[in-house]
């Protein structure tokens, strides 16, 4: 793996709100291929980098290259400057995320969900759209509520027709958010499951934020732990989970154990 | 007695004319209400003042003050209207001003989630706006925009007062021929309250036609 | 130059401004605009070959600002003639005349005989059309402002009286008649004419700048009051043809 | 027409006296609102259906016709029954029924706002129906209800125009009637439109604070 | 236990929503201090009947006591009449609830929320009032906020002192509804260690509706097993938890442990 080049490159961010500083000169790689999981307390900032991966909060300092590319900033005469509208559009391209909250479009049905994107910013015609939407439907078991609307839908349907919304502009990289965490807890599983299924026939590049730590252990590559803006440590799951050496990993594990959750 | 027919004639040109005052002066609020409304969330600092200074402008005088600048004041500086002009464009920018603030209102209730969500998806600006903010934004608008239709339906009374021969003005010509005050005024207020509530009727149902679909039962 | 009287029988009418005070202007059941100022005004533009007239409904206040403004070709509403006014827009020559009157409780508690013991009664109140003539002469004979009341219409000047609103209601003499006869009310009494004021007579008000016009209608005016025509129109509404003619708008507009 | 400084400095003591009336109206009308919204509010609540239905349908009527219209009718036609209003009184009722319809819907939403769980927790807290008003509903109800009253009172501001209709010698109305004796409407309607924007623009910056200071209740 | 009379009686009631019968002649008797979990999937009528034992909804049918007394009714020349307020308000003060969302008056200090309802509904003199709610917020671990406003406080904080009000009316019987799941992760367990606490330094019945299925097998005496408005099995910890009989409840668990929680 170490031959190839990180698809995503994060150098020395930091990002502050108002007075208070969320992420404090964070780097970290990504590999292809990579599943990665972020794990860490409340508040450690593993939304933010997140969100600003996927351009929806700006950046204070540092760089992020996606395959290379500048994501914040555009070469122009061997210079750096600030990316403008239609740059970032066509970084995002590499993109998706997925939502704690689902985010779903209410007004929209179900596939019409999944195939506004690809028509709008792919000028995909809709009959190739809703093709292409019925095979990801079908992968995350949605596709018998094709024609539904999203307050017809439990929170665990949402979150997969969101998962499929997301796929259909193919990204290379997707980013998950706590996608259970706003769950009934019988719903969770239905929704890990289509993840596994997407590691398993994709190969996309996966970053996840977590509180299920019994899935984060067996879903991924390696694993980072962030306390208060920082990678505090990181490594294969087994090291992190078993044996962390970091006090304040162990510390953090020690409390979510207590408060029930399996590892 | 025989009179009272030919008079009720009279009324019912005035609600002709209030019905025609409340549909254009409507046509004319919704264009500036999204204009404006919109304008306020622009990027580009021109936009948004001038939004603002049209908003704050004419929320700030009254209806009634406006009326009589374009009906008595706009003509010395060249601008000639016909009271009909007059009535629509002071009701029209009038109430566009408050609806306009109802558009912001409402695009800005539209929960920053579903902005994200139109910006993890790659649409643009505009095609975010107008496939995903606006369509859910309206239905928030609708109730508050019923609510101001009828503002306007209420407000046409005050064109009576330059000379603009609606139900207001003509219960007033009634009133002076036949020398009874009871009769003309409490029919007027009756058409008036039947059209608030057709209003209001008719909101609701468009209402409910758009939201169909959106608060609807697990299946 | 004659471009506006071309202009008017292009358009085939002429814009109008009226009160709603009858019998000087009326509108009837069926919403056409009778009285006599209008009777007399749709005649002569006929004979000037001007089809018809157009009229609105204004208050006396806006009657002027609204020709300056040009909403209306001609005001024929009982617009009094004063020197001020003559020196606002161009009068024809005269059409209608009437002295003041007053209406007040049967028995004229008050005593009212003229606008001074009005002024005089401390407690006492007067309602007036707002800009009109009779507005002024009270405020000319010393009743404080805060005790004239501006009237919008007669009905609402009739209704404040028997409601007591008002101690007097000062309109032209065939108004308060004709608001009498309407409201058939026997508690009510009519001063006629009020004492010290002076008989008015009104014209067709155009506006500065289009004396050209106004001298057709003049023209036209004269050939009525000669023929007898002009009587025919406005005596049976009350008006006195020989008052209109016995006097020149030279005279009423020189009047102190 | 030009504008004339000295014409504006002549009539400007005339206007003064009107923007007093102007201030008194709306200070009467908005306790009167104030209050009148409380007592619908809390007619329309109340178990006695026959009660909070006539009082439901009396408020739609009131806010469905043009307060013009219901002015003419308090002043004109009560005297009929008896009822003979002085005008500002008359003014004044007319301001705070017609608004008293908005408030009470103002009470309404204020007391809904109230989050379900805070009856419950008072309810747990085993607080009987009056401590459960007194301490827990109405101090949260209030605050967020205070930006709304100021809205409508401002608003209600710039209705007041309309009590030139009956006679009270506001601002406008002396502004008509200075337009009448010199028969110049620019400067007194610009002059009354300028006046009616200062005080929007002031009411602006009060009304922010009022959302700031008690807007919202941090839960 | 089964010497001396339950606390809690209910029989046979029923209640519908509309057309949906929500619980449907559930029948249940809870012995004093006794710790009572109760679990089943989302929509079985687990918050319903802490709400009817609450009085914060009306049952339809069936009778319910405490400690041998009608709630819902009164005895009235031996009929059985519909309870008024006031038979109602004496009853509430033998019964305390805490919810899942703490439902603090946002409008007064900690000590305040905890001292407001003694003062009211008991008339206990506020030097009194202060002096035992200082205790209680001790006993919660909250003594050193009891000047801040709840918006200050974090989740777990609120909750705290949410159940330090409730007990403030020292009730006999004590209902938590999922008093944990609105909860980040890591504050679970202070709420947790608080709940331990007062099992072992009072004797209240508590009745607990929990997910936190690792935390009701330590917990409670009893757990029961709600399923469409009926309780569908019952039994120690023990029984239900490793060796359910009812196929649903078998079904329930397994799902709840696919999904990481611990058991
Ligand atoms: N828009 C914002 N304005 C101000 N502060 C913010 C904003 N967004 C996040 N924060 C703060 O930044 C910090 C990091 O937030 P972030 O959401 O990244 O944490 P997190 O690790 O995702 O936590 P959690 O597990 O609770 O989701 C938090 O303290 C949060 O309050
Ligand atoms: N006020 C109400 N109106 C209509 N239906 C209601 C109401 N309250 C509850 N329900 C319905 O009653 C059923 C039982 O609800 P309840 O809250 O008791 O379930 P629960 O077991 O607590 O579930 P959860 O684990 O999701 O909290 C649900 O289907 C719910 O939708
Ligand atoms: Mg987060
Ligand atoms: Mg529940």
């Amino acid at each position: 793996m170490h031959l190839s080049t990180p698809i995503i490159k994060v150098d020395a961010i930091s990002k502050s709100f108002g007075a208070f500083k969320v992420l404090d000169g964070l780097s970290m790689q990504v590999m292809p291929r990579e599943k990665l999981a972020l794990i860490g307390p409340s508040g450690s900032g593993k939304t933010t980098i997140l969100r600003i991966l996927m351009t929806l909060e700006r950046i204070d300092g540092g760089h992020i290259q996606i395959e290379g590319e500048q994501l914040y900033h555009m070469e122009r005469n061997g210079q750096l400057l600030p990316a403008d509208e239609r740059h970032l559009a066509r970084m995002r391209q590499k993109i998706g995320m997925v939502f704690q909250l689902f985010n779903l479009f209410p007004h929209k049905s179900v596939i019409d969900n999944v195939t506004l994107a690809p028509m709008l910013t792919k000028g995909t015609p809709r009959s190739a759209a809703e093709k292409r939407a019925m095979e990801l439907l079908d992968m995350v078991g949605m596709a018998d509520k094709a024609k539904a609307m999203p307050a017809q839908l439990s929170g665990g349907q949402k979150q997969r027709v969101a998962i499929a919304r997301a796929l259909a502009l193919q990204p290379k990289i997707m980013l998950f958010d706590e996608v259970t965490s706003a769950l009934d807890p019988e719903l969770v599983e239905e929704v890990l499951n289509v993840l596994w299924r997407l590691c398993a026939e994709t190969d996309m590049t996966m970053l996840l934020v977590t509180h299920e730590m019994g899935f984060a252990h067996d879903f991924a590559d390696r694993v980072l732990f962030f306390d208060r803006g920082r990678i505090v440590e990181e490594g294969k799951p087994d090291e992190i989970f078993r044996h962390p050496k970091q006090e304040r990993t162990q510390g953090f594990l020690k409390k979510i154990i207590a408060a029930g959750h399996r590892v | 007695m025989t009179q009272w027919s030919g008079y009720f004639g009279l009324i019912v040109q005035g609600a002709i004319v209030t019905i025609e005052l409340t549909l254009m002066g409507s046509v004319l609020a919704l264009i500036m209400a999204f204009l404006a409304g919109l304008g306020r969330l622009s990027r580009f600092f021109l936009l948004r003042a001038l939004a603002t200074a049209y908003i704050e402008f004419f929320r700030g005088t009254s209806i009634f003050v406006q009326l009589f600048f374009a009906y008595f004041v706009l003509p010395l500086i060249g601008l000639e209207l016909t009271p009909l002009q007059a009535g629509v464009l002071a009701l029209g920018l009038n109430v566009g001003a408050y609806a306009a603030e109802v558009v912001r209102g409402a695009v800005q209730s539209i929960g920053r989630e579903q902005h994200e969500a139109c910006i993890a998806l790659n649409l643009g600006r505009w095609q975010g706006l107008r496939h995903v903010i606006l369509p859910q934004a309206f239905l928030v608008m609708l109730p508050t925009f019923g609510n101001n239709a009828i503002e306007l339906l209420k407000a046409t009374s005050v064109v009576s007062l330059i000379s603009l021969a609606d139900l207001t003005f003509q219960a007033q010509v009634v009133r002076a021929q036949t020398g009874n005050t009871m009769v003309p005024f409490a029919t007027i207020l009756v058409i008036y309250f039947i059209l608030a509530l057709l209003i209001s009727w008719g909101v609701r149902s468009l209402e409910r036609r758009m939201a169909r679909g959106l608060d609807g039962v697990r299946v | 130059d004659d471009s506006k009287l071309e202009q008017l029988k292009s358009q085939g009418f002429a814009r109008v401004a009226i009160a709603n005070e009858p019998p000087y202007t009326a509108v009837a059941a069926d919403g056409k605009v009778s009285g006599a100022a209008p009777d007399v005004a749709r005649e002569i533009f006929k004979r000037l070959g001007v089809a018809d007239i157009v009229a609105s409904i204004s208050e006396y206040g806006a009657m002027i600002p609204g020709l300056q403004a040009g909403r209306f070709d001609v005001v024929t509403a009982g617009l009094f003639m004063k020197p001020e006014r003559c020196a606002a827009v161009a009068y024809s020559e005269p059409v209608l005349c009437d002295a003041e009157a007053m209406l007040v409780k049967k028995g004229n508690p008050k005593g009212f005989k003229s606008y001074e013991d009005v002024a005089k009664d401390t407690s006492a109140t007067i309602g007036a059309p707002g800009g009109g003539t009779e507005e002024k002469l009270a405020l000319n004979a010393g009743v404080p402002r805060e005790r004239v009341i501006v009237v919008p219409d007669g009905q609402s000047g009739l209704k404040m009286v028997q409601d007591g609103r008002i101690d007097a209601y000062s309109l032209p003499v065939l108004s308060i008649n004709d608001l009498m006869k309407k409201a058939n009310d026997p508690n009510l009494e009519v001063i006629a004419p009020v004492q010290g004021a002076p008989v008015y007579c009104d014209g067709a008000a155009f506006k500065k700048g289009d004396e050209a016009l106004r001298d057709a209608f003049d023209v036209e005016l004269a050939k009525m009051k000669k023929s007898g025509e002009f009587a025919k129109i406005i005596e049976p509404y009350g008006f006195s043809a020989a008052a209109a003619m016995s006097t020149t708008r030279d005279k009423l507009c020189a009047a102190k | 027409m030009d504008w004339d400084w000295n014409f504006v400095w002549q009539i400007m003591p005339t206007l003064i006296q009107g923007v007093k009336i102007t201030i008194l109206a709306t200070l009467l009308g908005s306790v009167l609102a104030a209050i009148v919204g409380l007592g619908i509010a809390l007619a329309r609540r109340s178990p006695n259906k026959a009660l909070s239905r006539t009082v439901g349908w009396a408020a739609e009527f009131i806010r469905g016709t043009p307060l013009l219209v219901q002015l003419y009718f308090i002043f004109y036609v009560l005297p009929d029954i008896g009822i003979l209003l002085p005008p500002l009184v008359a003014g004044v009722i007319g301001l705070g029924l017609h608004y008293g319809t908005y408030t009470a819907e103002v009470y309404r939403a204020g007391i809904e706002n109230v989050p379900r769980g805070q009856w419950e927790a008072a309810k747990a807290c085993n607080l009987s129906a009056r401590q459960t008003w007194t301490h827990i509903i109405i101090p949260q109800a209030i605050p967020p209800m205070i930006p709304a009253l100021a809205n409508y009172f401002i608003a209600m501001f710039k209705e007041t125009p309309l009590l030139s209709a009956i006679t009270v010698l506001e601002l406008m109305n002396q502004a008509k009637s200075v337009a009448n004796t010199y028969y110049r409407y620019l400067e007194p309607i610009t002059l009354v439109g300028a006046f009616f924007l200062a005080i929007s623009l002031c009411s602006v910056v009060l009304l922010r604070w009022l959302e700031r200071r008690y807007g919202k209740i941090e839960r």
